[in-house]
């Protein structure tokens, strides 16, 4: 049953099973109808479902989040498509006041299913405003879960768990993952949020990582592979809960630990997880956790300064060998 | 709308309520049985009560962190109230949310929300989803003389008005956002008059009179139902108390709230009861006492009431199917 | 305003300039010279040239994503924009800000903002500044019709009108944000109405025609600069082209890109002109020439420009006296 | 010079001096004026300067926020107070995306010296909504500096020296702090910003906190040393930047770490700075790292759940016992 297809085609196919199935289901944001989603991702959906279903909303992202987790909580599922993440900003207010918090305020009477996707990440010259990874970030905010699917798989399956979950969940999709190609059983079983996934298994090094990242990782894999180093590269899918059952059992076998993550370094998730590690496996590790990630800089325009201010493939082989040699 | 003495002693009753109810709050307050913020809406009643005199049941209020007296009238009872105040497992919010977040899923009470502006937006999905279940339901979103600036005022404007959505605005406008008078906040000071540049049909009211803001919500109420979108009221009222409980009121003279509390809509309403010849018909004396008896029930509640155990701390930060 | 001929060879040649500047780009992206978002101003040329037209080299801008026609106005040189869209350290943002990030400390152009309704908020605080100092400057703040949905449009011109700043609101009315058409995003879609609601006053006008647009923005700057407050302007255009790039332009029909290209500023001017019988004091094909030059020596500037080292990737994340 | 005196009175000072000697700035935020600031820090200001200088504003965060961003950057020095931390939502697009990056954009042409503070913190049961301590997000943010004063002198001192710095300050206020008393000498030469402080030197254990738990771990250090546990108490001052060099000095003196933060456990400021201890000082770790935080929940309102949300010096007395149990 599995196929081959893009990402892009795998999200859309998700939303659109889940509008036949559910007619609570309704897919809300800046030009998901007539323009067909920014990232193309609804197009044809407005033909399909009609206008009822598939809403075209003006500018307001506060106004149409919180329109969103209002309509949640009383009957619908709706899937709000924040165009990007650099704009959730102006919905943050929504998303942390009152969406992660509605159901521990009211003493466990009101949940919030709602589904809030968001393309995230820079590298393709957008400049500062339109470059964030700031995925790490919502995943501070307890009432939240927060996926990254960096799979043509998950970008399929991570729909269907979040429309069937009863708590608001936050879904980013790396813009550049639209057109990348994989995989896809529309009839296997998902694998559960908050589960990651070992995508190679690998004696010497344990490298952690998530979203468009994975694919660099699985490129270094490849390379360091053949220069001697065995590792172990997983995709964390989900960044809360995080996985931490995973994150040890692998670190107690290779006793090493890389973290790949487009985040600006200060304060980012692989700190966190670096944080959980100390405390959960600190006697496993032969030698200092180490992190690839962007560095503290707004997103330059220029390709050559962009280029540099993001972790790249050539760095985190370098890295390997720094840790190897180190213990 | 026909005031009969039914409905006279109806306003007057919860009017009442939400009055000697606050003032309990206040005692409680000072012997720190309630903490945190406390607003209270002494002197507003009449908005409220005229408000929600037009909703059915099924209707939904999203109101402010100022809304013990619609909390009241929309159903939640006093002992709930008062237990979430007291932060008792018996509390509407089971002791989580406090004054500013009340809460009742059966009465279809949705809070209660601290964020100046914040309950707009979440207003306006609640009527896009009854809208979309071809439920024919109101949803009166409440909001100060404050939120006006907020953005996410105009943002919630427009979108109700552009998808004609089932949404009563009532913005109680009691001059003040905490000490911020509203002329040095707003550049245009009648607030009904904004409602047009989203093409929203508005009327400002006198909100001390109960009778008057009761009789507009009503005819608000039955536009919207016969599906021609969202409406407008600006009731002009008054907070005769400090914003909360931590203001020395240094924004405001003492002779205006003096003037003001003229119109105690209490007191007002009495009188035109009076000038209709309803007054007799009305058992002032009982209500009082019937009131009474509620708050001190209300009180003993809220003080035999439990503790939420320390270890369901984490209890509803997700769902108990989700974890 | 007289329009003699000075002053229509030089809104041609601006208008020009832009067109001609555009064309170059989108040729640019094609082979990669340029690349990211492109926001082309074309068909819209006379409102960038009109409105800016008003002011003196002291007031200010504040644009959006679709700038690089105000900017060139504006006075920053062609070369310095390209080799900006280039990439370059000679840019006009050494390279760091690209076509939606243009800046002059120079010329007082103050972006370039790629958040839809963010440069409202920050161009209020540039005219508070000037009030607050005494200067008699304005800032134009120019943003699209998809802005006026933001809650921070609300917020900015409230606070302009509150405050008595010296603004001019400029609203790009192209009927579109982005797919999406104005009547799907706003309820009352007739901009100019809205100013209303903070007591600005406000003209709605043919955004096609340069001379109206300079007229209009000639008082307005004039009232501003009487010290009456802020302005609004609602220019109706149309962008010939996509949104950006990247857009299959699904949700409008080619005929009514048609129809709007029937007004196209470059030749409804220099019909005007005819008109007013000023057509034959324009060098026509002089400017013509003048503009090919200017657009050929910034490509040739941008190419031949430099890459800023890498090593200075952290430059100006802090002011160096902060690090 | 120095006398004993509140933080509250610290900050008036501060900002009254700055008044005085500069005529560029100037306060701006909700109830600055005619209330007197909510938590009564601007009391007499609108007297004594004038509502030009001391501007209420309408509820409107982005809107005044974005105004103070604009004044700064055209010849102003504002200092923006937003309520609290929890309404700062509602303005971060202006905080991120204009004050934070506005320098970089422009290639170095135009600089934001703006100071913005905020009160911050919970334990006033004040509810889900109004009880955050999001400063360790904000020091995620490449272009802003997170100042964290605990001290009335540091009150007093930050502000100075925030307004003499060319880019944008964001100053934490936990409101707990206000009434509390300590000694000011105005004369005094402020630490400069970034600097950490130790407070108690100690050879057992490292603890680093900052704002209202520096006095949480005042009194565990108190008890601690009954219990024979020497601990040495380190006040970051300064979230963005971290003072690298102090803390891993403290590394190597004692060998074990504590981070007591408010922040929210999961992705707060204390995993980074043991990412960073890791990443600077793993070898001289004799124990993992450990972290009081915050509970992963909206703030409750009932005192008994709050005070079980937060850090408590009991804990942290436990917490210190199990390090050097551990080790
Ligand atoms: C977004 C936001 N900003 C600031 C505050 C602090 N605050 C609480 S109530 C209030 C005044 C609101 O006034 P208004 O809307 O008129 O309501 P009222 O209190 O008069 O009923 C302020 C400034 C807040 N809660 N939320
Ligand atoms: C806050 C925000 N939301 C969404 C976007 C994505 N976006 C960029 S331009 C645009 C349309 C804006 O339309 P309008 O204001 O009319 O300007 P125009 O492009 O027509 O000049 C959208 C949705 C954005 N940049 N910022
Ligand atoms: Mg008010
Ligand atoms: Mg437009």
């Amino acid at each position: 049953m599995s196929e081959n297809t893009t990402y892009r085609e795998a999200v859309k196919r998700a939303i659109h099973k889940a509008m036949k199935e559910d007619e609570r289901v309704f897919l809300m944001g800046e030009d998901v109808g007539r323009y067909g989603g920014s990232y193309a991702v609804s197009m044809g959906f407005l033909e399909e479902f009609g206008s009822e279903r598939i809403i075209d909303t003006p500018l307001c992202e506060s106004g149409f989040t919180g329109a969103g987790i209002g309509a949640a909580v009383n009957g619908m599922r709706p899937i709000v498509e924040i165009m990007t993440i650099n704009f959730s900003f102006l919905a943050l207010d929504q998303i942390i006041n009152s969406a992660s918090k509605l159901l521990y305020m009211s003493g466990g009477q009101f949940n919030v299913p709602i589904v809030i996707r968001m393309a995230t990440g820079g590298g393709n010259q957008l400049g500062a405003q339109h470059s964030h990874s700031l995925e790490g970030w919502y995943a501070h905010v307890p009432g939240l879960k927060v996926l990254t699917p960096a799979t043509v798989q998950d970008a399929y399956d991570m729909v269907g768990l979040a429309l069937d979950h009863p708590d608001p969940i936050l879904i980013f999709e790396n813009s550049n993952l639209y057109n990348t190609k994989g995989e896809l059983d529309t009839n296997a079983t998902p694998l559960p949020i908050g589960k990651a996934k070992i995508h190679r298994e690998g004696k010497d090094l344990t490298l952690l990582t998530y979203g468009v990242n994975l694919l660099k990782a699985l490129k270094a894999h490849e390379r360091l592979a053949k220069e001697g180093i065995d590792v172990e590269v997983i995709d964390l899918r989900s960044l809360r809960p995080l996985d931490d059952e995973a994150i040890m059992a692998s670190v107690k076998k290779t006793h090493r630990v890389m973290i790949v993550d487009e985040g600006w370094k200060s304060g980012s998730i692989s700190a966190e997880i670096m944080a959980r590690i100390n405390e959960q496996a600190f006697y496993e590790l032969d030698a200092p956790m180490v992190r690839v990630c962007s560095a503290e800089v707004p997103f330059p325009y220029a390709e050559h300064l962009e280029r540099a201010a993001m972790p790249q493939v050539d760095e985190i082989v370098a890295m390997a060998h720094k840790v190897m040699e180190e213990s | 709308m026909k005031l009969d003495s039914a409905l006279a002693k109806k306003f007057y009753h919860q009017m009442l309520l939400i009055r000697r109810f606050e003032e309990k709050c206040i005692e409680a307050y000072s012997s720190q049985k309630i903490c945190g913020f406390l607003h209270l809406y002494i002197g507003e009643e009449a908005v409220g009560v005229g408000v929600l005199s037009a909703l059915s049941n099924e209707d939904a209020v999203v109101a402010t962190y100022r809304e013990h007296g619609q909390a009241l009238v929309k159903g939640i009872s006093a002992k709930s109230v008062m237990a979430e105040l007291y932060g008792k497992s018996e509390g509407c919010s089971r002791g989580r949310g406090g004054s500013m977040h009340l809460y009742s899923a059966d009465k279809r009470f949705y809070g209660g929300n601290a964020i100046v502006g914040g309950g707009l937006p979440f207003a306006i999905g609640l009527a896009l989803a009854d809208k979309m279940i071809k439920r024919n339901r109101v949803t009166v979103c409440i909001f100060g003389d404050g939120a006006v600036a907020e953005g996410e005022f105009h943002e919630s404007l427009n979108l109700a008005a552009l998808w004609k959505l089932p949404v009563l605005f009532v913005c109680e406008n009691n001059l003040y956002g905490m000490g911020t008078a509203l002329k040095y906040a707003e550049s245009e000071t009648n607030i009904s008059k904004k409602a047009a540049a989203y093409k929203i049909s508005s009327r400002q009211l006198d909100g001390m009179d109960v009778i008057a803001v009761a009789q507009a919500a009503q005819e608000a109420i039955k536009s919207i139902k016969e599906r021609n979108g969202p409406q407008f009221l600006e009731a002009l009222t008054y907070r005769f108390r400090a914003h909360s409980m931590f203001d020395a009121e240094l924004y405001r003279d003492k002779s205006e709230v003096e003037e003001w509390k003229k119109k105690d809509p209490l007191i007002t309403f009495k009188n035109r009861l009076k000038e209709m010849d309803l007054y007799s018909s009305i058992p002032i004396e009982e209500i009082e006492r019937e009131v009474a008896k509620t708050i001190e029930d209300a009180v003993a509640f809220a003080e035999k009431g439990t503790l939420e155990p320390i270890e369901d701390l984490e209890k509803f930060v997700y769902s108990v199917e989700a974890t």
